[in-house]
C-alpha cells in the first residue's frame, strides 16, 4: 500500500497547477453546502417543508422538490456529514495536493446528495440518484493513477448500475401504475396497487437500494470503492451516501407503501443479517484500516436494514408500538453510524495523510506521533463496537429490545425469525468489537511496525477540526441521545404503520412504550465517571508505602530488546478468528518456505501469505459474468467477418419477413 | 467419577509441616503470608527444577505459605535464580531483576547459584547470582531437597 | 420559404462543387464546415415555422415539418462537429504523407455530397426519393468509409456497400409494395408523397402493406444498424477516418431511422400500431443484446463505439415501438444528444488513434494524463453515452423508460435495461483502462492538431449545453412527435 | 432514593470485598480436592494488599491506554455491581442500565484490557489480546442469547424485572430454555473469567495463556486493580447467574433492614455454592486445546440458540 | 395491343427473366454470367414498354429505353470490362453451395416467392401482377446467389440481379412508380455498380484476386 511518490505527483498534480487557496474554497463550500443542509432538513423535519418544482429542468419531466420531514431528516444527516467532512477536506486536499478536478466536485457530490432526499418526484430522485452515482464515482477515481482504484471504480460504477437498474423499473412501474410521478401521488394510489407489482416493486427495491446501501449481495464495490477513494469521499460515501440507500427503502417500501405482507419484513431481515454478519466476518479478518470500515459499513446497514425490516415484520403483524422501537433503532443507528463512521474514516484519512499507509500490518505506535487522530479515531472505533458510551450502543439496544418486545408465542415465523436474528445481531456484535479492537489497538496502540508509521505526522488544525465535528455527533449520539428525539419523532409520525405517539421517549432515559425497559447512556457515563474516580481512590491504597513509580524497558522474557517486528500484526490478531470461520471465509494462504543456498535441512525465510476472497463474489459474481461472457462469445464467434454468413443474417430476415408478412 | 471417589479416598496428601521458622528475612513488601516468586534458570542442569517443582506439590505444597510461581518478573516479589549463570544467561538475569518492581528480593538457590558449585570453572560460566545481582537468600544444596526450599520461603513469607 | 427549404440541400453542393473543381484546400474545407452550419441554421430557422404545420415546397420535392427541422438539427449539429474535425484530420493526413492531393480531394467532395444526400432523405416530399437519398448515402459514403485505402478499410467497405445496398433495395421494393397497396394500377406522380400516403392509408391494401412494413423494416434497419443487417456497422465505423465515422455514427443511422419513422406513421394507420411494433420490438432487443455482448468482449474501441452505436439505436427502435409521443420525442432527443456524444467520441477516438497508430483498447493507456483536452472529450462523450445526468441522454432514456412502463412494458422495459447495463459494463471498462491511470514509459503526452482541439471544445459546449434542460427544443420534438401521429 | 443509593453502595462495598474471597475460595476448593492445604480464603486479600504497596512500572513505550486500563476495567466492575440486583431489586441505576448494558460495560472493560495488552507492544501481550478477543467474538452472543432468552417472558431486558418475574413466578424458572440458558451461560462465565478449561490461571506457560498473557506488564498496584476487577467479574457474574436463574432471597425495591441481611446472606450462599461447584468442576478438567476453545464456545452459543428456540415456541408452564 | 398478346408478353418476358436468373445460379463462369445478365435486363426492359404499348402512354416506354440501355446494355458492359482483368479463367471457384444443391435452393425459392406474392395478386389481379412472382423469385434467386458465390464479382452481379428483381416486381405490379423515384434509383444502382467496380479493381491491387473469402480481417 505503498504511495509512489513519483506516480502519484505526476498524476495528482498532471496539468493543472491548483491555486494554493482553491481547497479552502471548495471545503468551505462543501462545508457551507453541509451546514445549508442541516438548516433547510431541520425546519423541514420541524414544520417548514420546503416544495418547489422547476418545470424546465429535465426534459419531459422537471424537477420537483419535496422536503417532508422523513427527506429533511436525511439531508439534515447528510449535511451534518458534509459540514465535518467539508472542514476536514480543507487540511487533506491541501496535504495531498489534489487536482482541480476532485475539488470541483466534492462540494457537487454534496449537493447532489442533498438532491436525493428532498426529491419530490421519480424524475427528480432518479436525477439525483445517478448524478450522486457519477459524482462520487469520479471522486473514487481521483487517484485512478493506482490499478486499484480503477478496478474499485469499474465494480462500483457497475453494481450501482445494476441497482440503478432495479430500482428504475421499481419506481417507474410504481409511477406509471399510481399514474402520478410524484412521491405524494403515488402514496395516495399506493393503497389500490396489485399485490404482483407491490411484490416487486419491493423486491427491485430491496435490490437496488440494498447495493447502494452496501447489502448482500450487490455489495461487493462497497469494500473496494470505499477504501480506494480519497478519506473525505470515503466518508462522505460511508456516512452519507449509504444512508441514502436506507432512505429508498424508507420512502417507497416503508412510507409510500405503507409495508407489506410479512415476507417483505422477513426478507430485508434475512437480507440485513447476513450483510451484517458477512460484512463484520470481513471487516474483522481484513488488515486494510479503510477494508475494515468499509466493511464495518455493510455490517451497520446490514443491522439498519434488519431493524427496518423488523419494523416492517412487527408492523405487518399489528405490533405498532413495537415496530416503532425498531424503526426508531433504524433511525437512531443510522445517525449514529453517520457520526462515527465519518469520524473513522476520516481518522482513516489522516492516518493515510500522515503515514502514506493503510495496512495495519504496517501501522501502529501512532498514538505517540497522532495524539489527537488517535483519540478521535479511539472514539469512532468504540462507537462502532456497540459498547455502552460509544456512539453505536443505543441504536442495537434499540433494536434488540424490539426483538425482545415481540410476543411470539403464537406465531411461528416471528418465534423463528426472531432467535435467529438475535443470534445474528449477537454475533455481529460480538465480531464487531474485536474488528474495531483490532483497528485501534493494531493500528495506532503498541510500537510503529514500518518506517511510514514512525515518521508518522499528526492531522492540520483544519483536518482535526473536521474530526472533532464528527466526534461531536458520536458523543452526542453516545451520551445524550435524547436530543435526536424530537426529529425522530417527527420523522416516525409520517410513516404509516408505526405513525403516532407510540416511538420509544428519548428522554434523559430511553424509555420504551407500553414495556418495561429502559436505559440512560447518559446517568451510565455519569455513574462510570463516578466508578472511575472510585478506582482512583482505591488506587490510592498503601501509595504510602509504595516505592516511587518508574519507567522501564518492557520484559522481553529475558531475550534481547524486543523489536517493532516482533509484535503481533493484524493478520496474526485475525488469525484465530479467521481459523474459527475457515469454512466460511476460506481463505487463500499461502506459504513458501526459502533455503539457505547451502542445505535443504536450513531455512533463510518462510514467508505466509493469506488473502481474502469475498465468497459472495466468488460464487455469485464471477458465475454471472462467466455465463454472460460465455454468451458474448458465442455471440462474437457469429460474426466472423465471412460476408456470406452475414448476407446470410440477411437472407433469414428477409425469408421471415416474407413468411411473417403476408 | 471415579476420580471423585478416589479423591475422597486419598483424602489429604500434603504432609504436615512443622511450626512456621522464624522470619529471617524481612518480607519485601512488609506483608505477611504473600511471596509471588519469578524463578530463572540461568544455567542449571534441571536438578533444582525438579525439587522446586516438588515444592510446589500437593505433598510439600508451598502454596499454602503464601508463595505462588507466577509468569512474569513484573508481578513478582522475588526471583528464584537455580543454576550457575552461563555467560548467555547473564544479561537476560540483569534485565529480569530490573524488570522486577521493587521491593524485591533475589533467592540464590542450589550450591551452583550461590557458589558456582561443580559448574564453577566451567568454560560456559559467567559466575555466580552473586557475582552479578544482589543475592538477599542462599539456599544451599546440590540439589536442596522441597523441605528445605519450603523452609526458606517460610522464611521469607513468615508464615 | 422555398429557398430556405433547398438550402440544407444545395450548400452542400456548392461546396462540393468548390472541393471538385479546386481540390482540397483548408477554404474549402471552411466552405464544407459552413455549409453544415447553413443546415443547422436552416434547422433552427425551420424550427420556427413548423410547430405542428408543415412547410411544403412546389414541385412536390422537399418538404419540412418538426420532424424534419428537428433532424436538420442533429445533422447540421454533428456535421458542424465532424466538417470542422475534418479540417485537422485531413491536414495531418497530407502532412504525413497517409493521403494523396486526389484522395484528399475526393474527400473533400464526398463529404459535403453526403451532407447533402442526407439532407435530401429527410426534407423529401416523397417517400421514394427518400429512399433515394438513403440509398444515395451508401453511395456517397462508400468511398469516405474507403478513404484510407488499406486492406482493411477496402473490405469493410466491400462489406458496407453490398450489405447495406442488398437491405436498402428491400427498402425499395418495400415502397414499391406501398405505392401498389394505395394504387390499384393506375401511376400517379405525387402518390408516394408523404401527406397523401398518410391521408390515403386507411385505404391501403393490408395484406400487402404488411409485407412492405416487413420489407421497409429490414432494408431501413440494414441502414440504422439493426439486426440481421447490422454487420457491416462495426466494419465500416471503425475503418472510416474518424470524422466520417463520427456523421455516419451520429447522424446516417439517426437519418435511416427516421425514414422508418416516416413509413412507420404511415403503415401505423393501416395496419394498427401493433405490426410494427412486434417488428421493432424484436429488432430493437436483439441489436441491444447483440452490441451489448459485443461491448463486452471488444478489444477495439472504435468497433467499442460502433457498437455503442447499435446499442443506442436498439434503444431508439424500442422507444419508436412504443410510439407514445413521451417516447418519440424522448427517441428525438436521444439521437441527437447520441449524434453530439458520438461525434466527440470519434473525434476524439481519431486524435488517440493518431497519438498511438492502434486502435486496440490494450494499447491505449492514462489519456487523460497525456492528452487532458482530448481525454476529457473521450471521457464526457462516454458518460454522456452511459446515459448519467445531468447529460441530455438521461433524460431521454428515462423519458423511453417511462413510456414504456406507461404503456405496460414492463417486461421490456427490465430486459432492455439488463442489456443496457451489460453495455454499461462494456464501456465503462475500456473507458477507463484508456482514459485512466499513470503514463508509463513510452506514454508521451500528444496533443492534437488545433482545428480538432477546436472542435472537441466546441462539442463539449454542446454536450454540456444540453445538459440539464432543452429551453425551447423541447417544444420542436414535441412538435416532431405529434407529426408522426403520435397522439398520447 | 437514599435508600436505592445506600443499597448500591452496600452492593458495591460486597462485591468489592467478597470478590477476593471467591477467588480465595475457589483456589481453596481446588487445593483441598488436590490433597493440599492451600493458601486459605484471604490469601488473594494479601496478595493484593502486596500488589499496593509494590512499585509502579510503566514499560517504555506505552501510551495513556495502558495506564488508563485497569481503571476502565475496575471502574466498570464497579459499575455493574451497582447495577445488577446483588442483595436488592431497586437498584437506583437498573432504570439505566440493563442486561444489555451490563453485557456492554463487561465487555468495555475486557476490551480495554486486551487494548491495554496491545499497547504493550510485545508479541505475548498482542497473543492474549487476540485470543481474548476471539473469545469475547463467540461470548458476546451467547451471552445475548441468554439474556434474550430470559427476557422473553417478562418482555424486559431490565435485570430487577427479570428476577422480579421468575420471583413472582416461580414455575417458570425450571423452563427447558431456561435450564438451556443456564448451561450456555455457565461456559460463557468459565470463558469470560478465563477459567478452566478455557484458560488456566495458575499457568505461568506463556504460550498457553490468554487473560495472564495481557497482564505480563503490569506490576504493583495496576497490577491489584487489574487482579481485583478479574474477581469482581467473575463474582458480578456469578451473582448474575444466582439471581437471574435462582433470585430468591433477593430482598424486592425498598427493603426494609431484615430483608438485606437476608439477602446479603442468601447471595453469599448462593456465590459460594457456585464457585465451589465451578471450582470442583474445573478440577476435573484439563485445558483445552487453544483451538478447540471455539467449539466449545460455538456448543454453548448452540446452546443459547436452543434455549431461544425453546422458549419462543414452547410455552411456559406458568402462563 | 390486345389484352392476350399484352399478357402473354408480359410472362414470357417475366418467364425469360427468371430463366435467366436459373441460368446464372446454373453456370459458373463469368462472361457467361454476364450474357445472362444482359438477357435478363433486356426481358426487364420489355415489360415497361409493354405496359406502355398497352396503356398508350410514352412514359413508360421511355423509362423502358432506359432501363434497356443501362441494364441491358450499359451495366453488362461495364461488369464485361471488369471481368477482362480477371486472370483466372473469368470462372467462379468451387462456389460454397454445389450446383446440385443451387438448383434445389432455386427451386424452392421460386415456390416460396409464389407463396409469398399471394396477397398481390388477390389485391390487384392483373395480368403484369399476376407474372409478379416469377420477378420476385428471380430476386430470392438473387439474393442466393450474393450468399453464395465467393468471386468479388459474382456478388456484384448477384446484387445486379436483386435490383433487376426489384425493378421487374415493380415494373410488373405497378406499371412504374413514378419518374423521378425510378430515375434516382436506377442512377443509385449505376454508382452502386461503379463503386463495387472500382472496389474489385482495389481488391484485386491489394489482395491478389478477388475471393472474398479473404475479407476475414475485420472480425470481432
Amino acid at each position: 500500500m505503498k504511495r509512489d511518490p513519483v506516480a502519484s505527483g505526476t498524476a495528482v498534480r498532471s496539468g493543472t497547477g491548483v491555486a494554493s487557496g482553491a481547497p479552502a474554497v471548495s471545503g468551505g463550500v462543501t462545508a457551507a453546502l453541509g451546514a445549508l443542509g442541516v438548516v433547510v432538513g431541520l425546519r423541514a423535519v420541524f414544520g417548514a417543508p420546503l416544495h418547489a418544482s422547476i418545470g424546465w429542468l429535465v426534459p419531459f419531466a422537471g424537477l420537483r422538490i419535496d422536503l417532508d420531514p422523513l427527506g429533511g431528516a436525511f439531508m439534515a444527516l447528510t449535511g451534518a456529514v458534509a459540514a465535518a467532512v467539508g472542514v476536514y477536506a480543507i487540511g487533506y486536499a491541501r496535504r495531498e495536493h489534489w487536482a482541480r478536478f476532485p475539488l470541483v466536485m466534492l462540494p457537487v457530490f454534496v449537493l447532489t446528495l442533498l438532491v436525493v432526499p428532498a426529491a419530490g418526484s421519480v424524475t427528480t430522485f432518479l436525477f439525483g440518484w445517478e448524478a450522486m452515482a457519477l459524482t462520487s464515482l469520479a471522486l473514487v477515481l481521483t487517484e485512478h493513477h493506482r490499478d486499484e482504484v480503477r478496478s474499485a471504480g469499474l465494480f462500483y460504477a457497475v453494481l450501482t448500475q445494476i441497482g440503478f437498474v432495479a430500482i428504475l423499473v421499481a419506481l417507474v412501474s410504481l409511477s406509471s401504475a399510481s399514474g402520478s410521478g410524484d412521491f405524494a401521488g403515488i402514496r395516495a394510489a399506493a393503497g389500490d396497487l396489485g399485490p404482483a407489482l407491490r411484490n416487486g416493486v419491493f423486491l427491485l427495491t430491496v435490490v437496488g437500494f440494498g447495493s447502494k446501501a452496501g447489502l448482500l449481495p450487490l455489495h461487493a464495490w462497497l469494500p473496494r470503492a470505499h477504501p480506494e477513494a480519497p478519506s473525505p469521499v470515503s466518508a462522505l460515501m460511508s456516512a452519507a451516501m449509504v444512508n441514502l440507500g436506507i432512505y429508498g427503502i424508507v420512502r417507497i417500501d416503508v412510507q409510500a407503501l405503507g409495508g407489506g405482507p410479512r415476507w417483505w419484513g422477513t426478507t430485508l431481515m434475512v437480507v440485513g443479517a447476513a450483510s451484517a454478519v458477512f460484512g463484520v466476518l470481513q471487516a474483522s479478518v481484513s488488515a486494510d484500516l479503510k477494508r475494515l470500515l468499509a466493511y464495518s459499513t455493510t455490517e451497520n446497514m446490514g443491522l439498519i436494514a434488519m431493524a427496518i425490516g423488523a419494523s416492517m415484520l412487527l408492523g405487518a403483524s399489528g405490533l405498532a408500538s413495537v415496530a416503532a422501537i425498531a424503526l426508531t433503532a433504524a433511525l437512531l443507528h443510522l445517525v449514529a453510524h453517520a457520526a462515527f463512521k465519518a469520524l473513522g474514516f476520516l481518522a482513516a484519512g489522516s492516518v493515510l495523510a500522515g503515514t502514506g499507509l493503510r495496512d495495519l500490518d504496517r501501522l501502529g505506535g501512532l498514538a505517540r506521533r497522532m495524539p489527537y487522530t488517535t483519540v478521535l479515531f479511539g472514539i469512532a472505533a468504540l462507537g462502532a463496537t456497540g459498547l455502552p458510551l460509544g456512539a453505536g450502543f443505543v441504536g442495537e439496544w434499540l433494536l434488540l429490545q424490539s426483538l425482545i418486545h415481540t410476543p411470539q408465542g403464537d406465531n411461528t415465523l416471528l418465534s423463528l425469525v426472531i432467535p435467529l436474528s438475535i443470534g445474528a445481531l449477537a454475533l455481529t456484535t460480538g465480531l464487531g468489537i474485536v474488528a474495531m479492537v483490532k483497528a485501534f489497538g493494531i493500528g495506532f496502540l503498541a510500537r510503529p511496525r514500518s518506517e511510514g508509521a514512525e515518521k508518522a505526522r499528526e492531522a492540520s488544525p483544519t483536518m482535526l477540526v473536521g474530526m472533532a465535528l464528527a466526534a461531536l455527533g458520536c458523543v452526542v449520539v453516545a451520551v445524550a441521545p435524547a436530543a435526536l428525539g424530537p426529529a425522530l419523532t417527527r420523522v416516525a409520525s409520517t410513516l404509516p404503520s408505526v405513525g403516532g405517539d407510540q416511538g420509544p421517549k428519548l428522554g434523559a432515559i430511553l424509555r420504551l412504550p407500553g414495556a418495561a425497559g429502559s436505559v440512560s447512556p447518559a446517568i451510565l457515563a455519569a455513574a462510570f465517571a463516578v466508578a472511575i474516580s472510585l478506582v482512583l481512590l482505591l488506587a490510592r491504597w498503601g501509595v504510602g508505602a509504595r516505592p516511587a513509580a518508574v519507567v522501564r524497558p518492557l520484559w522481553a522474557g529475558g531475550g534481547p530488546a524486543l523489536t517493532p517486528r516482533m509484535q503481533y500484526t493484524a493478520t496474526s490478531f485475525a488469525e484465530p478468528l479467521q481459523r474459527v470461520f475457515d469454512d466460511v471465509l476460506r481463505p487463500d494462504t499461502d506459504v513458501a518456505v526459502t533455503h539457505v543456498a547451502e542445505s535443504r535441512y536450513l531455512i533463510e525465510k518462510i514467508t505466509f501469505r493469506t488473502a481474502q476472497a469475498d465468497a459472495v463474489e466468488e460464487h455469485l459474481y464471477w458465475p454471472v459474468v462467466r455465463a454472460v461472457a460465455a454468451v458474448a462469445r458465442g455471440v462474437r464467434k457469429a460474426h466472423t467477418g465471412s460476408i456470406h454468413l452475414y448476407l446470410l443474417f440477411g437472407t433469414i430476415g428477409l425469408l421471415v419477413v416474407i413468411v411473417v408478412g403476408r | 467419577m471415579s476420580w471423585a471417589t478416589r479423591i475422597l479416598k486419598v483424602g489429604r496428601i500434603v504432609q504436615a509441616s512443622p511450626a512456621a521458622p522464624a522470619r529471617t528475612v524481612p518480607s519485601p513488601t512488609g506483608t505477611r503470608a504473600s511471596l509471588q516468586i519469578r524463578h530463572v534458570d540461568a544455567g542449571s542442569c534441571n536438578g533444582c527444577e525438579l525439587e522446586l517443582s516438588g515444592a510446589f506439590s500437593s505433598v510439600y505444597d508451598a502454596e499454602q505459605f503464601g508463595a505462588r510461581l507466577v509468569a512474569s518478573p513484573r508481578h513478582a516479589d522475588a526471583l528464584v535464580v537455580t543454576g550457575v549463570v552461563t555467560h548467555n544467561m547473564r544479561g537476560p538475569l540483569i534485565d529480569t531483576l530490573a524488570a522486577t518492581p521493587e521491593p524485591k528480593l533475589v533467592i540464590a538457590m542450589g550450591d551452583c547459584a550461590c557458589d558456582g558449585g561443580m559448574f564453577r570453572n566451567g568454560y560456559g560460566v559467567a559466575g555466580a547470582v552473586g557475582d552479578f545481582v544482589p543475592v538477599d537468600v542462599e539456599l544451599r544444596g546440590c540439589p536442596p531437597t522441597p523441605d528445605q526450599i519450603v523452609e526458606t520461603l517460610r522464611k521469607v513469607t513468615g508464615r | 420559404m422555398a429557398g430556405l427549404l433547398f438550402l440544407p440541400i444545395a450548400a452542400p453542393l456548392v461546396a462540393a462543387s468548390l472541393a471538385a473543381i479546386f481540390g482540397w484546400h483548408r477554404w474549402t474545407a471552411i466552405v464544407t464546415a459552413l455549409s453544415a452550419m447553413a443546415i443547422l441554421g436552416a434547422g433552427v430557422t425551420l424550427a420556427f415555422f413548423t410547430d405542428g404545420e408543415s412547410v411544403v415546397d412546389s414541385h412536390h420535392l422537399v418538404r419540412a415539418d418538426a420532424l424534419s427541422s428537428t433532424m436538420l438539427l442533429v445533422i447540421g449539429a454533428v456535421a458542424t462537429l465532424a466538417c470542422l474535425a475534418s479540417i485537422g484530420y485531413i491536414d495531418a493526413e497530407l502532412a504525413d504523407g497517409h493521403t494523396s492531393p486526389q484522395a484528399a480531394r475526393l474527400y473533400g467532395v464526398l463529404l459535403p455530397l453526403f451532407l447533402a444526400t442526407m439532407a435530401l432523405s429527410v426534407m423529401a416530399m416523397s417517400i421514394g426519393v427518400m429512399w433515394v437519398g438513403i440509398e444515395a448515402t451508401t453511395v456517397v459514403t462508400a468511398f469516405l468509409v474507403g478513404h484510407r485505402r488499406t486492406r482493411a478499410a477496402l473490405e469493410a467497405t466491400w462489406k458496407y456497400v453490398i450489405i447495406c445496398s442488398f437491405g436498402i433495395a428491400l427498402a425499395f421494393l418495400g415502397t414499391v409494395l406501398v405505392y401498389f397497396a394505395g394504387t390499384t394500377g393506375e401511376p400517379g406522380n405525387h402518390s408516394l408523397d408523404i401527406d397523401v400516403l398518410l391521408s390515403g392509408a386507411a385505404r391501403l391494401d393490408p395484406r400487402v402493406t404488411s409485407l412492405a412494413a416487413g420489407l421497409l423494416l429490414l432494408g431501413y434497419g440494414a441502414k440504422a444498424g439493426l439486426v440481421p443487417f447490422h454487420t457491416w456497422l462495426a466494419d465500416a465505423h471503425s475503418q472510416a477516418p474518424a470524422p466520417v465515422s463520427a456523421l455516419m455514427s451520429g447522424v446516417l443511422l439517426s437519418v435511416a431511422f427516421y425514414a422508418l419513422l416516416r413509413v412507420k406513421s404511415i403503415i401505423d394507420l393501416t395496419l394498427g400500431e401493433g405490426f410494427m411494433r412486434v417488428g421493432l420490438i424484436v429488432m430493437g432487443l436483439l441489436t441491444l443484446a447483440v452490441a451489448a455482448l459485443l461491448l463486452v468482449v471488444q478489444t477495439d474501441f472504435k468497433r467499442m463505439l460502433a457498437y455503442s452505436s447499435m446499442e443506442n439505436m436498439g434503444i431508439v427502435a424500442i422507444a419508436a415501438a412504443v410510439g407514445t409521443r413521451l417516447a418519440i420525442a424522448a427517441l428525438l432527443l436521444h439521437v441527437l444528444a447520441h449524434g453530439v456524444a458520438k461525434a466527440l467520441v470519434f473525434v476524439s477516438s481519431g486524435a488517440i488513434q493518431g497519438a498511438h497508430g492502434s486502435t486496440a483498447i490494450a494499447n491505449v493507456r492514462a489519456v487523460l494524463a497525456r492528452s487532458p483536452l482530448v481525454g476529457s472529450a473521450f471521457t464526457l462523450g462516454i458518460v454522456v453515452l452511459l446515459g448519467l445526468p445531468p447529460f441530455a441522454m438521461f433524460a431521454s432514456e428515462w423519458g423511453v423508460a417511462r413510456a414504456l412502463a406507461a404503456q405496460h412494458f414492463g417486461w421490456l422495459l427490465g430486459t432492455m435495461l439488463v442489456f443496457v447495463a451489460i453495455a454499461f459494463t462494456g464501456l465503462v471498462r475500456a473507458g477507463s483502462s484508456m482514459m485512466l491511470g499513470a503514463p508509463q514509459a513510452g506514454d508521451t503526452p500528444f496533443v492534437p492538431p488545433r482545428a480538432i482541439g477546436g472542435t472537441l471544445i466546441l462539442g463539449i459546449g454542446l454536450s454540456v449545453a444540453l445538459c440539464f434542460s432543452l429551453g425551447p427544443l423541447t417544444n420542436l420534438l414535441d412538435a416532431a412527435a405529434t407529426t408522426l401521429g403520435a397522439g398520447r | 432514593m437514599a435508600l436505592s443509593i445506600a443499597l448500591a453502595a452496600l452492593q458495591v462495598l460486597l462485591v468489592l470485598v467478597g470478590a477476593p474471597l471467591v477467588i480465595g475460595a475457589m483456589r481453596q476448593v481446588r487445593a483441598r480436592l488436590e490433597g493440599r492445604r492451600g493458601g486459605g480464603v484471604g490469601q488473594p486479600w494479601r496478595d493484593l494488599r502486596k500488589l499496593f504497596r509494590k512499585q509502579q512500572i510503566t514499560p517504555e513505550g506505552t501510551t495513556v491506554v495502558f495506564r488508563a486500563a485497569p481503571f476502565v476495567l475496575l471502574g466498570s466492575a464497579l459499575l455493574i455491581a451497582a447495577i445488577i440486583p446483588v442483595v436488592s431489586l431497586g437498584s437506583p441505576l437498573d432504570s439505566s442500565g440493563d442486561f444489555v448494558a451490563v453485557v456492554g460495560l463487561l465487555f468495555l472493560g475486557t476490551v480495554a484490557l486486551a487494548l491495554a495488552a496491545l499497547d504493550t507492544g510485545t508479541a505475548f501481550g498482542g497473543m492474549g489480546s487476540s485470543r481474548q478477543m476471539t473469545v469475547v467474538a463467540l461470548v458476546e452472543p451467547t451471552i445475548l442469547l441468554v439474556l434474550f432468552t430470559l427476557s422473553l417472558r417478562v418482555h424486559s431486558a431490565n435485570l430487577a424485572e427479570i428476577a422480579g418475574g421468575t420471583l413472582a413466578n416461580p414455575a417458570q424458572a425450571f423452563s427447558l430454555g431456561r435450564v438451556l440458558a443456564f448451561a450456555s451461560l455457565v461456559i460463557v462465565i468459565i470463558a469470560e473469567t478465563g477459567r478452566l478449561p478455557v484458560d488456566n490461571p495458575a499457568t505461568h506457560l506463556e504460550l498457553t495463556m490468554i487473560h495472564e498473557a495481557m497482564t505480563l506488564e503490569y506490576a504493583g498496584p495496576r497490577l491489584g486493580l487489574v487482579e481485583w476487577a478479574s474477581g469482581m467479574r467473575l463474582t458480578v457474574l456469578l451473582v448474575l447467574l444466582a439471581n437471574l436463574f435462582f433470585p430468591w432471597g433477593v430482598a424486592p425495591g425498598g427493603p426494609g433492614l431484615v430483608q438485606v441481611l437476608i439477602a446479603v446472606a442468601a447471595i453469599v450462599a448462593k456465590v459460594a455454592v457456585l464457585a465451589m461447584a465451578l471450582s470442583v468442576g474445573e478440577t476435573f478438567l484439563a485445558k483445552l486445546r487453544l483451538f478447540r476453545v471455539p467449539e466449545l464456545l460455538a456448543g454453548s452459543f448452540l446452546l443459547g440458540i436452543l434455549a431461544v428456540t425453546a422458549s419462543s415456541f414452547l410455552p411456559a408452564a406458568g402462563r | 395491343m390486345i389484352t392476350a398478346t399484352y399478357t402473354g408478353i408480359l410472362t414470357l418476358a417475366a418467364g425469360s427473366f427468371l430463366l435467366a436468373a436459373v441460368l446464372i445460379v446454373w453456370r459458373r463462369g463469368l462472361r457467361a454470367t454476364i450474357s445472362l445478365l444482359a438477357w435478363q435486363g433486356v426481358a426487364l426492359a420489355t415489360i415497361p414498354i409493354a405496359n406502355g404499348v398497352h396503356q398508350r402512354s410514352w412514359m413508360p416506354i421511355a423509362v423502358g429505353i432506359v432501363v434497356l440501355a443501362l441494364r441491358g446494355v450499359l451495366l453488362p458492359l461495364l461488369l464485361a470490362r471488369a471481368v477482362r482483368g480477371e486472370d483466372q479463367g473469368a470462372r467462379e471457384p468451387t462456389p460454397l453451395v454445389n450446383t446440385t444443391a443451387a438448383l434445389l435452393v432455386t427451386a424452392a425459392l421460386t415456390m416460396i416467392a409464389y407463396a409469398a406474392t399471394r396477397p398481390l395478386i388477390e389485391h390487384s389481379p392483373t395480368p403484369g401482377t399476376r407474372a409478379a412472382p416469377a420477378a420476385f423469385a428471380a430476386l430470392l434467386i438473387a439474393v442466393f446467389v450474393m450468399v453464395s458465390r465467393r468471386r468479388a464479382m459474382s456478388q456484384a452481379i448477384g446484387f445486379l440481379m436483386l435490383d433487376n428483381g426489384i425493378a421487374a416486381t415493380a415494373f410488373l405490379i405497378t406499371a412504374g412508380v413514378p419518374l423521378i423515384v425510378e430515375l434516382g434509383a436506377s442512377l443509385d444502382i449505376l454508382f452502386a455498380m461503379i463503386v463495387l467496380g472500382v472496389l474489385t479493381d482495389r481488391m484485386r491491387q491489394s489482395f491478389g484476386d478477388t475471393d472474398l473469402n479473404q475479407l476475414r480481417e475485420l472480425r470481432d
